[in-house]
């Protein structure tokens, strides 16, 4: 069902990431990579280590092993402030938005890297802050536009329903104009027409901005039609990646799927 | 040599005074995530309350005119704390269930005002002179034969705080209502689904810390009378709380001997070349250096932060 | 007993009585004083504020005030907390068509904010033997009195009397005299007084200082023990004063050897160490107990019609008669001022010619009826702190009662005077004020 | 019915950014303006100077400064009493080192050496929050103090500590010392409130603003999307010990006149600004405003009812003071926990659907 579009070179690569939390190890040797403009999708069982995967990308958690190259800077520790300066935004699987802020403030804030004015000016307000400010405002309105949330502009996003919430999460990750952005579970919770906005909201995002999209979804429909490929976590380990039509047909993933015995002396 | 083991001592035992403070603020925290800021005023409360009953010059003697024994003394005001308690859960905390840390922190600010006031008006200002019969001065052998001072009501105090622990250690761990008070510390919401009923525990452990704050009242105010000031010594507390964690027991009673250690030690061999009277800020200082390594407390739980 | 428990029945109904009543059209002599009834330092304030306030309402009772112009008597509670201080002297300068005639401030916080704005008020600030020492000098502040003695003579005192226990001036060379104080403005008042001294005589001074509030002392009698000064001197207030006394028993530190300021003398401050403090000294420039005339009178015109400030049974205690010797001199300086002005509706800049030439020498003492109570004071224009004799107070533990320990020393002017007139100097010159010249 | 936005609109983002949207806000702010800046100093004497409007104008700015840091950013502080102590130590030392220095430059120096110090005492909050980092802060409320009152340097060796302050003018007027007219001060004051107010109006609802905002709420999510923690806090712990310097340096200069550090920057000084930031409303500009006239004008106005109007001993009137002050705060935030700000925001919204219910 994808477009028509134009996959780039390499922006992620993931080297050999292992990551343990005392003795219990959450990811190893993991390695893959992920083209400009693709949707990539990291899907397996709860418990598989997908979101300490897209922790350890965004530099949240610090990877005991193994090096991330993103657009060509290879490292393997980064703060998670200064991923996102790097281009990296992201979703939470819990939504994380700033409850005391209204909409547009938490949209805002995802411009915060951009803005550059000084405090003086900004305690001044009157002329160059004020300017900036309504530059970047009229970003915003885009991205408000785009998700179609105009009526909640200045609501608390505290008091707003669950699938809000989510649409103001990206609309606060769009907002960065990420390279790459990452979902963490973005229809979690969702009924079927909240995710079909969604499903067009990220297939709009991609298309129209060529953002890269690495998400985790547990909805199988969703993650196989709208993703160019696919890698799959068991227990910390890669079982699979290829393309949606590959990784359907591989035998590790459905046994993991389906639920065949695990060999437990793996671990 | 012997005079720093003197100091030592000296601090050790300034430190189970701090820990018997530090201790009704952990048993309130721990049960209900309250920074009780009325702490101070509760011991203060709780003194006033126990020299009315066991002096000739309170309301219960005009009342009923004769005065309670110690023993009496001590379970009437044990009374009037419960009574305190309940009333604290029924007028302020009922109402401001789920709300901010900061929030329930102001109202116990609000909560010291009021207790304060009532405390002034019922009673009267002055100084009360407490002597329940308590022992007090050096302890003479070890003076006189070894020139080594230690204070007898410290002494007391110690073993007080130490029977403290143990009732209260044997109270959480044995007791039905212990177990009830450790699930509500844990989890709220759980402990309220496997039906108990987070208002009565709440009064129980307010009664309780009024509980503790009597006691620590009573080993103030032998030293001082009974007076407002009693109501500061809250002060003394905090840094004994931040280093060893809100939550919990132990941590107050270890906090409060690293503190009453390192404060002294500080003040006899540090003050005299910096100038004297630094063992306040540098109590809080080096509780702050603990924190820089284990930002939640020596003992306190672990925060785990996820996203 | 009695009454003070009907106070406490009034009080929880919210049905207090009124302390003044009001004459609406009469000229009226308006002395509010700034009390803390409240707060860690009540049980100071308390008796205090009772024994000024006793006095005037005998003086309304018994003569209808001062030469027959009722006295207004205005409390104004401020928890010894300097900004509730602005408030009360905000709030009473301007009462009545008189204005406020002499403040007592009560704490030295308020006393140092009242100086700058009292002398442009013009009214007379009578800080009686605390605040700022220097204002004893009259030149450079006109309107601030701190007699009949500041914390320099009596510290200056203090040395002397251990002087003359240790066998003569010359024998302090090489004692260890300790200071235990309370760290605050209060407290390090005699700190470069005795300084000073320390190197005249070649005694050895060494400086404890205590935090508010004082309760916990471990470590600064810690520290007595390990350096065995041969005498303690301590400028305390408050629960520090109580704790301080129970330390040094404990540790069997000497009482007749431990020394307070007038402001750690008084019966709160030994009564809760019992027995130990037996024998414990402190300043004093008047007398304790209640057997003098000028009592029985506020027995019988004020406490027998139940107008009284306290209990009946704690009127003569230290801090009370302090109380009424302020309010003593204050009355007598109002009076001066009616004489010297030839007028009764004096203000307060009459007030302030009153006190620079008080004079209440011992004849006068006994028309008051406080005959030995205290000693002549005089007062100039250049000198507000008058003589600045200190006697040593004693407490029997067994008796509870204060004795007189000592005569009244006069202080080492020398020093004393040296300091006076440097530090008001620097006042001066920070302030752009030119002293003025008395003549 | 008069109080409603309908017909007002707005055709630029400018507009819709402003602070006072509705015009009747607009009307009503000004009309305060104007009394406060036009009609008061003719009617203002020493007692509402000094005990009502100067004390409440101290502690607007104090409130501010604190509302900053602990309102927007999250980082409970005790400290700000030894803060402010910071800066009236600073602009005693600067205005009697330097006399003929301009009083305001001296001010607002002051506040930034405070706002440097307040750096220094921030770093640990990197590493330690919520109550156990408002009890770290202690330490430097009583450090601080105890420098002040140690070391002779800071109160020029006068004898016993107590720093008094010198008389100055700005544009030709007295601002301090006891000559000066209750009016000039009052206007000095108020204008620095008034700018710094509208100041921190302005970095709140721009970038920086929004940054401390996101760590309050969510200290990791914000770091997530960019925001470096370290120089958000910074910037917090210096704009807000700024302002609390600036208040401290006017407390004691313009207000006091003469400050000693144990009791006058005390470590109740910290905690009553922070009770007028929570009754006022965390977060809150406004709230910083109603909080401290709340917290100044209650007590007053009970012992002037009690004592004045019902001849209550003044003892008892203390005593009764304390309990109705106490039961009036948890009273309030049972009502409204997020304080007065937030009840005057309900009041609002009432009014603009008034006559009809909803």
């Amino acid at each position: 069902m994808a477009y028509e579009r134009k996959i780039g070179d390499t922006i992620l690569s993931v080297d050999q990431i292992s990551l343990a939390f005392g003795g219990v190890k959450a990811l190893s040797n993991i390695s893959f990579s992920v083209n400009q403009h693709e949707v990539f999708a990291i899907i397996g069982p709860n418990g598989a280590g997908k979101s300490s995967m897209l922790n350890c990308i965004n530099g949240f958690y610090h990877p005991q092993e193994g090096t991330i190259t993103f657009k060509g800077n290879t490292r393997r520790h980064v703060r998670p402030s200064e991923a996102a300066r790097e281009g990296i935004a992201r979703t939470f699987q819990n939504i994380a938005l700033f409850k005391g802020m209204t909409t547009l403030d938490n949209i805002m804030t995802g411009r915060n890297t951009k803005m550059h004015k000084n405090i003086f000016w900004q305690a001044l307000r009157f002329g160059p802050a004020e300017k900036e400010e309504m530059e970047h405002r009229e970003v915003v309105e885009r991205v408000i536009d785009f998700l179609e949330i105009e009526a909640i502009r200045k609501t608390p996003v505290g008091t707003l329903p669950y699938g809000l919430q989510k649409r103001v999460e990206l609309g606060r990750a769009l907002a960065a104009e990420p390279d790459l952005l990452l979902l963490d579970e973005p229809m979690a919770g969702m009924n079927l027409e909240e995710k079909q906005d969604m499903c067009r909201f990220i297939l709009d995002v991609n298309d129209e901005f060529g953002t890269t999209i690495v998400l985790i979804e547990h909805d199988m429909g969703v993650v196989m039609d709208i993703s160019d490929r696919v890698v799959v976590l068991d227990y910390g380990k890669k079982l699979a990646d290829g393309t949606p039509d590959e990784v359907r047909s591989n035998q590790a993933v459905i046994d993991a799927y389906l639920g065949v015995a695990h060999d437990d002396a793996e671990e | 040599m012997l005079f720093l083991l003197e100091t030592v001592v000296s601090g050790l035992l300034a430190g189970v005074m701090y820990s018997l403070v530090a201790l009704g603020f952990v048993l309130i925290f721990k049960a209900s995530g309250i920074f009780n800021f009325a702490q101070g005023v509760f011991a203060l409360f709780a003194g006033l309350a126990l020299y009315d009953f066991i002096a000739d010059d309170g309301w219960f003697y005009h009342m009923f005119g004769f005065v309670l024994p110690v023993w009496a003394g001590i379970i009437a005001t044990m009374g009037v704390m419960i009574i305190v308690a309940w009333l604290v859960e029924f007028l302020v905390l009922r109402h401001l269930v789920n709300q901010e840390p900061i929030i329930l922190f102001m109202s116990t600010i609000g909560l010291a005002y009021f207790l304060e006031g009532l405390g002034d008006t019922l009673f009267g200002s002055d100084v009360k002179p407490l002597d329940i019969g308590l022992p007090h001065g050096a302890v003479d052998f070890l003076l006189d034969d070894y020139n080594f001072y230690v204070e007898k009501l410290e002494i007391v105090a110690a073993v007080v705080a130490a029977v403290l622990v143990v009732v209260l250690a044997v109270f959480f761990q044995k007791t039905r209502i212990g177990r009830a008070l450790r699930a509500v510390a844990d989890d709220h919401q759980a402990a309220l689904s496997v039906g108990i009923s987070l208002r009565t525990i709440w009064v129980i452990v307010w009664s309780v810390s009024g509980f503790v704050a009597l006691v620590a009242g009573i080993m103030w105010g032998s030293k001082s009378g009974i007076q407002f000031s009693l109501s500061l010594i809250a002060l003394k507390a905090l840094p004994v709380l931040i280093l060893g964690g809100f939550t919990s027991v132990p941590g107050a009673i270890i906090g409060g001997l690293i503190i009453g250690v390192g404060e002294k030690v500080a003040e006899v061999y540090a003050g005299p070349f910096v100038g004297s009277a630094i063992e306040n800020w540098f109590a809080y200082m080096l509780a702050l250096a603990f924190l820089l390594f284990r930002p939640q407390g020596l003992f306190g739980e672990k925060i785990i932060e996820r996203v | 007993m009695r009454l003070k428990l009907l106070t406490k029945v009034l009080a929880v109904a919210a049905i207090a009585f009124p302390l003044t009543t009001a004459v609406a059209d009469a000229y009226e002599l308006v002395i509010p004083a700034t009390v803390y009834r409240t707060g860690p330092y009540a049980p100071n304030g308390i008796p205090f504020a009772n024994g000024y306030g006793d006095y005037y309402r005998m003086l309304n009772e018994r003569d209808g005030g001062i030469e027959g112009v009722k006295i207004k008597y205005l409390e104004c509670e401020t928890a010894y907390n300097t900004k509730q201080g602005v408030e009360c002297y905000e709030n009473t300068k301007g009462e009545g068509p008189s204005g406020a005639l002499a403040y007592q401030p009560l704490s030295t916080g308020i006393t140092y904010q009242l100086i700058p704005k009292a002398s442009a008020d013009k009214i007379p600030v009578f800080s009686m033997g605390y605040g700022r020492t220097s204002a004893a000098n009259g030149k450079v502040f006109p309107y601030i009195f701190n007699f009949p003695a500041t914390y320099w003579d009596q510290a200056s005192v203090f040395v002397k009397y251990i002087g003359e226990k240790e066998g003569g001036m010359d024998k302090l060379k090489g004692k260890k005299i300790a200071l235990v104080y309370h760290n605050s403005a209060y407290g390090k008042e005699p700190i470069r007084t005795l300084e000073e001294l320390s190197k005249k005589h070649g005694f050895d001074l060494q400086l404890l200082a205590v935090d508010h509030p004082g309760q916990e002392q471990k470590a600064t009698w810690l520290q007595v023990r390990r350096k065995k000064p041969d005498w303690v001197m301590m400028w305390g207030w408050g629960v520090m004063n109580q704790v301080a006394i129970k330390e040094a028993a404990s540790i069997r530190f000497p009482m007749d050897r431990f020394i307070g300021v007038w402001w750690s003398g008084s019966e709160n401050d030994v009564l809760p160490a019992g027995e130990a403090a037996h024998g414990y000294l402190s300043g004093a420039f008047h007398a304790a107990g209640d057997n003098f005339r000028a009592h029985d009178d506020i027995k019988r015109h004020v406490y027998d019609k139940g107008n009284g400030g306290g209990d009946r049974d704690r009127i003569g205690e230290v801090l009370y008669n302090r109380g009424l010797v302020a309010a003593m001199w204050t009355a007598e300086a109002i009076r001066t001022a009616m004489r010297i002005h030839n007028t009764k509706e004096v203000t307060g800049e009459h007030v302030r010619d009153g006190f620079e030439a008080l004079n209440v020498d011992a004849k006068r003492l006994a028309v008051l009826g406080l005959e030995g109570f205290t000693y002549p004071v005089k007062i100039t224009c250049e000198n507000h702190q008058g003589p600045g004799k200190v006697a040593l107070q004693q407490w029997d533990a067994k008796e509870k009662k204060w004795n007189f320990a000592s005569d009244f020393y006069t202080p080492d002017a020398d020093v004393v005077g040296k300091l006076i007139a440097e530090d008001s100097a620097n006042y001066a010159a920070e302030n752009n004020i030119t002293p003025r010249t008395c003549n | 019915m008069f109080y409603r936005e309908a017909g007002q609109f707005k055709t630029s983002y400018r507009a819709d950014q402003g602070i006072l949207t509705i015009v009747q806000d607009r009307f009503v702010i000004g009309a305060f303006a104007f009394v406060a800046f036009c009609v008061v100093p003719f009617f203002i004497n020493d007692y509402w100077a000094n005990a009502i409007l100067i004390h409440v104008l101290v502690y607007v700015l104090a409130a501010l400064g604190l509302n900053i840091l602990t309102g927007y950013c999250g980082q409970v502080s005790l400290g700000t009493g030894g803060f402010m102590a910071v800066g009236a130590y600073a602009s005693y030392k600067l205005i009697t080192a330097f006399p003929e220095m301009n009083f305001i430059v001296a001010i607002l120096m002051s506040g930034g050496i405070t706002a440097a110090v307040g750096v220094v005492f921030g770093l640990p909050s990197l590493r330690i929050k919520g109550f156990y980092l408002a009890v770290a802060t202690l330490a430097a409320q009583f450090f601080l103090v105890w420098v002040f009152n140690k070391f002779g340097w800071f109160f020029n060796y006068s004898p016993t500590g107590m720093i008094v302050s010198p008389p100055r003018e700005v544009f030709g007027f007295l601002v301090t010392g006891p000559q000066a007219s209750p009016e000039a001060r009052y206007l000095f004051c108020l204008s620095f409130v008034v700018v710094f107010a509208l100041a921190a109006k302005n970095i709140v609802r721009g970038r920086v603003g929004r940054s401390w905002m996101a760590i309050r709420d969510m200290d990791i999510a914000a770091e997530l999307i960019g925001i470096r923690p370290l120089e958000a806090k910074l910037t917090a712990f210096a704009v807000s010990s700024f302002y609390i310097g600036v208040a401290g340096a006017l407390y004691f200069n313009v207000w006091l006149g003469s400050a000693e550090p144990t009791e006058a920057f005390d470590i109740n000084q910290s905690f009553f600004v922070l009770f007028i930031i929570i009754i006022g409303g965390l977060g809150s500009i406004l709230g910083s405003f109603l909080g401290a006239a709340f917290m100044v004008l209650v007590p007053i106005t009970l012992k002037t009812v009690m004592v004045d109007g019902f001849g209550f001993a003044v003892g008892a009137a203390k005593h009764a003071e304390v309990m109705l002050l106490g039961t009036l705060i948890i009273l309030f935030l049972i009502v409204e926990p997020h304080g007065l700000a937030r009840l005057w925001q309900i009041l609002k919204e009432k009014l603009r659907r008034w006559p009809f219910p909803y």
